[in-house]
């Protein structure tokens, strides 16, 4: 039995619990829609990107659980302020460590993110904690479609 | 225990429990260092050991094609094949074991009377009528089939506590309605509905009717003389069988009228370029080399079905849900979905601020297997107003222990997110 | 022996072809008191024990339902099935492992491909090409779409060896043609189709195009990226796996533009009364609980032939078939039907004044099993005048001395009607 | 393993190398076409049934192979001149003998009929013993569907 507490860190139930930056946002230039089907989860990302690339303001709406709500919440706190090209550098180190193969990186470099470490631990999960990920990059990459995670 | 099977041949009685639980291998191990606990039976039961052999052995013994071979291993495959059809008409008292057609699914059988005399039926402003707690598989076939014909699809509405509502049936059911299909057991909150009201004034109204016994056939008998449907639809994976097997029942003088959906060998008498002419009922319906290991496993499961007997099933399975059901309720902060009039092994709940994915990831480190999610019922989870649930669903191998590792493992849940 | 699978890694050795043989039960018996001789491969291949104890092993050890689940048994079955997947796009060379669909059967996955998008792109008029050897499976379901849409069904000729007669190709594919659907290798005769040839016409000509893969996947190394077809279908059973479950193939782009066809659980994203969204490619085109063991053992059946290698395939089963062809050409009274340029692992053939069927059955009882039939190709039957044959088929695991069995059972048969 | 001559009896083999009562009949009153999908064979029966209810006259035509040729043309030479309620009564009997279920029984009263006992050693072949046999009832009934033994 793994320890639990692994996956549902304090700042994890906390974030889920209280959101932060949750809600719609007027000067929004980037947005879009992620759902995973297999839980219901729903979550909706937006963006304002400067000219110079750096994402100003991100906020996002949704429901689902606790990992995929805390997952949006700690993003979105974690890129304000970022360079489009850094976020695409962090999902991929983000995607890393919760992902089931390959070597267990260390969390390094991701700051508050490396809280959801536990997760590789639990395959069914991954999903959770990427959905938002995989729905801010669409944002960004403008295609209008919804993101699915199957 | 009973000791009768449906033929009125006398069986060997199962000691007790331990000796039914012991035999399905599946069931002897441990997860995360705890002895398994499984009670996610309405997804898919656990398998026998019977019924893992008896795949088995076609593979090792007897592996060969059915139906087109005049060699000895294609006889007995196709003897023990061909043998499971009466074997599954005695268990839903259908007359003719003919009119047992093989498919991978509840969902293909639902799939083929949606594509045959579903579209040869339904027209143009025409209507079919399904309920609102069906599971997917009984909703998506008649969504495609009303807006390919530009046909109606109605819904009979259900209570809060998770029964459907018929006293309107007679403005539901009208001269438009041509499809009635609905299910046996709700597979999301556990509901028994009272399909023969439904069945009945869909016939006085002379539309067809189907019913979705993927979540009835393991737990009670079902008898299609009686209940006076059209058609009805299993899967063998939910019934201790194999996967990739189900069985779809229709009246035979349907099915002889019914056009095949899958074209292929098997299906056909004679083939010519110019015109081709088809094979009898049930075999006009089973396109291809079917899936013959799976439907001589789900022999061997109906066989599982009768040792064990239905009332011993019954018996047993309604046990369980009272004491869970009494368990649950004293849990605080949990609310059971769903208080059906009559519960068929199934129990929905949720945790106040507790999404169910987040639960059942706890509650599977304690070694308890359950389901969270939609339970392939989105509409009903809309009803109740929640995006999912945490179901536990109960199997003639459960024990009343389990139900105490259940709600202690729901205490963990709670404990961490207190 | 080849020691490399596709994707490099290096392999166990077999030590050779009886230690390839030991591998497979159900070879290890007698049939009327002596050595069973398996030829019949082609209508459905033996299993080696790596497939059979997968199949069990799922039973056994993480029997649960897949995709829904969150529980540990559940994401074991959900990563096993989902595993497979990559293992079969590997298999045929396709760059996309989402490309690839689970069926039931080559018979439903060319079925699956008639009722989506043949039914979209196949108007009044418009054209399907076949050809004249196709196994019924290749030519009832166009049939039925062929009626259905006022369509018409024309067909690639064959001569007296049975070879398509491919140099008229242009007159046959015209722009009227909306789909090309040809077999790669035939059932009936063992011809391996140029189907490069005939892709390479279709698509000029904007045709989509399907190759039935059934009698090929087995023998030779299937490249879909070099054969440039839009589908391909094939059967498990044909390719040392289990009964029960095939794989359709097909572009990633044309799939993810089609509609669905079943309807059910698991090829949704978002189910309401009013509006239904549906899953990605290739979870759209599953509707159902799946074949969840039949996929598992899928995967080991590629597996199996991976250890062996196309290449010891390759040259045991031509030098079978080469050894074969010239023992039954010195018996009198045989004539073998079709001499096709090239031949792969199937020979048909009749006896002067017997029909197949006594051959058949004399030649069981003396424990070889062989095919005596039509074997679902009635219009190739026709061509060659006459109402079946008998039909010896090999696979890796067959000797030369079971050629020799065979010439003598044929000899007896002669003896009972001299 | 069996001694295929007790399937492949000589009176079957002449038969089916020499059949009797072969071809059309310019008189019938009743006739079926009957046909096995599984091996392809085909037979045809005619039927001339006189008022009383004796068959006067009864031919055969067809393909197929020795068990169901020898079938067809034992059946007629042996039917010729029978009421049509003995012929059922013959029918139900010879059906006993070559399946495969039950008591052997000993073919008596059959005659010539009881040729086709080995048939019952052989399950996939009984459909070809009684293919013809299922024809003529279905001729004699009068029902004009083709007759078909899946
Ligand atoms: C060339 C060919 N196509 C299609 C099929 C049909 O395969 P299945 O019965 O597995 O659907 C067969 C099998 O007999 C075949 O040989
Ligand atoms: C009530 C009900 N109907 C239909 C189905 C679909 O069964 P299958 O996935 O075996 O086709 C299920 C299974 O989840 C069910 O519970």
């Amino acid at each position: 039995m793994n320890d639990i507490r692994e996956l549902y860190q304090d700042m994890i139930l906390d974030h889920s619990r209280s959101p932060r930056n949750y809600g719609p946002l007027d000067r929004e230039n980037h947005s879009a829609q992620g759902h995973n089907p297999l839980c219901g989860d729903d979550v909706s990302i937006h963006i304002y990107r400067n000219s110079a690339g750096v994402i100003e303001e991100i906020t996002f709406e949704g429901s689902g659980c606790a990992i995929s709500t805390a997952s949006a919440s700690i993003l979105t706190g974690v890129l304000k302020g970022r360079l489009e090209e850094d976020v695409r550098l962090i999902f991929s180190s983000f995607r890393k460590m919760v992902a089931d193969d390959g070597e267990v990186p260390s969390g390094e470099g991701l700051g508050k993110l490396a809280v959801f470490s536990g997760v590789r631990q639990y395959p069914a999960r991954i999903k959770c904690a990427t959905l938002c990920w995989h729905t801010l990059i669409q944002a960004l990459d403008g295609k209008m479609e919804e993101v699915s995670t199957e | 225990m009973s000791r009768r099977s449906p033929t009125g041949e006398s069986r060997v009685p199962f000691a007790d429990l331990a000796e039914v639980r012991s035999q399905f291998p599946c069931l002897q191990q441990q997860i995360h260092g705890k002895q398994l606990i499984y009670l996610d039976s309405a997804a898919t039961s656990q398998k026998p050991s019977q019924v893992i052999e008896a795949v088995d052995s076609y593979y090792r013994e007897y592996c060969s094609n059915v139906h087109r071979g005049v060699h000895t291993l294609s006889e007995r495959a196709t003897s023990r094949y061909e043998g499971v059809r009466p074997k599954v008409a005695v268990l839903i008292n259908a007359p003719d074991p003919h009119s047992v057609i093989f498919t991978r699914s509840t969902t293909e059988g639902i799939n083929l009377v949606a594509r045959t005399i579903g579209r040869s039926r339904v027209g143009e402003g025409d209507e079919v009528l399904i309920s609102a707690m069906e599971h997917h598989a009984n909703i998506v076939p008649w969504q495609m089939l009303c807006e390919e014909q530009g046909a109606i699809l109605r819904v009979i509405p259900c209570d809060e506590n998770g029964d459907l509502i018929l006293n309107d049936l007679g403005s539901l059911i009208t001269d438009r309605t041509k499809v009635v299909s609905v299910g046996y057991v709700s597979n999301a909150v556990g509901t028994r509905h009272d399909v023969k009201k439904i069945i009945s004034a869909a016939r006085t109204r002379g539309a067809i009717t189907l019913i979705d016994a993927a979540q009835a056939i393991s737990h009670i008998p079902v008898d299609v003389e009686d209940l006076g449907c059209d058609f009805l639809a299993f899967s063998g994976h939910k019934m201790y069988g194999p996967t990739g097997i189900g069985v779809l029942w229709g009246r035979k003088e349907l099915l002889d009228q019914m056009s095949p959906w899958q074209g292929g060998g098997d299906m056909i008498r004679t083939v010519s370029f110019e015109r081709t002419t088809y094979a009898d009922t049930p075999w006009k319906f089973e396109a291809g080399t079917p899936n013959i290991a799976g439907v001589i496993g789900l022999g061997a499961a109906v066989d599982f079905l009768n040792d064990v007997g239905f009332e011993t099933i019954q018996e047993h399975e309604s046990q369980l849900v009272a004491e869970a059901m009494a368990r649950l309720d004293q849990v605080e902060g949990l609310s059971i979905i769903g208080r059906p009039s009559h519960r068929i092994s199934v129990i929905s709940f949720i945790l106040d601020g507790i999404h169910p994915h987040d639960a059942g990831t706890i509650i599977d480190q304690h070694s308890v297997a359950i389901r969270a999610g939609h339970h392939c019922a989105m509409p009903l989870m809309k009803h109740f107003g929640v995006p999912a649930t945490i179901r536990a669903s109960f199997a003639v191998y459960n024990t009343h222990d389990e139900i105490e590792a259940l709600t202690s493992a729901i205490e963990s849940v709670k404990a961490v997110f207190r």
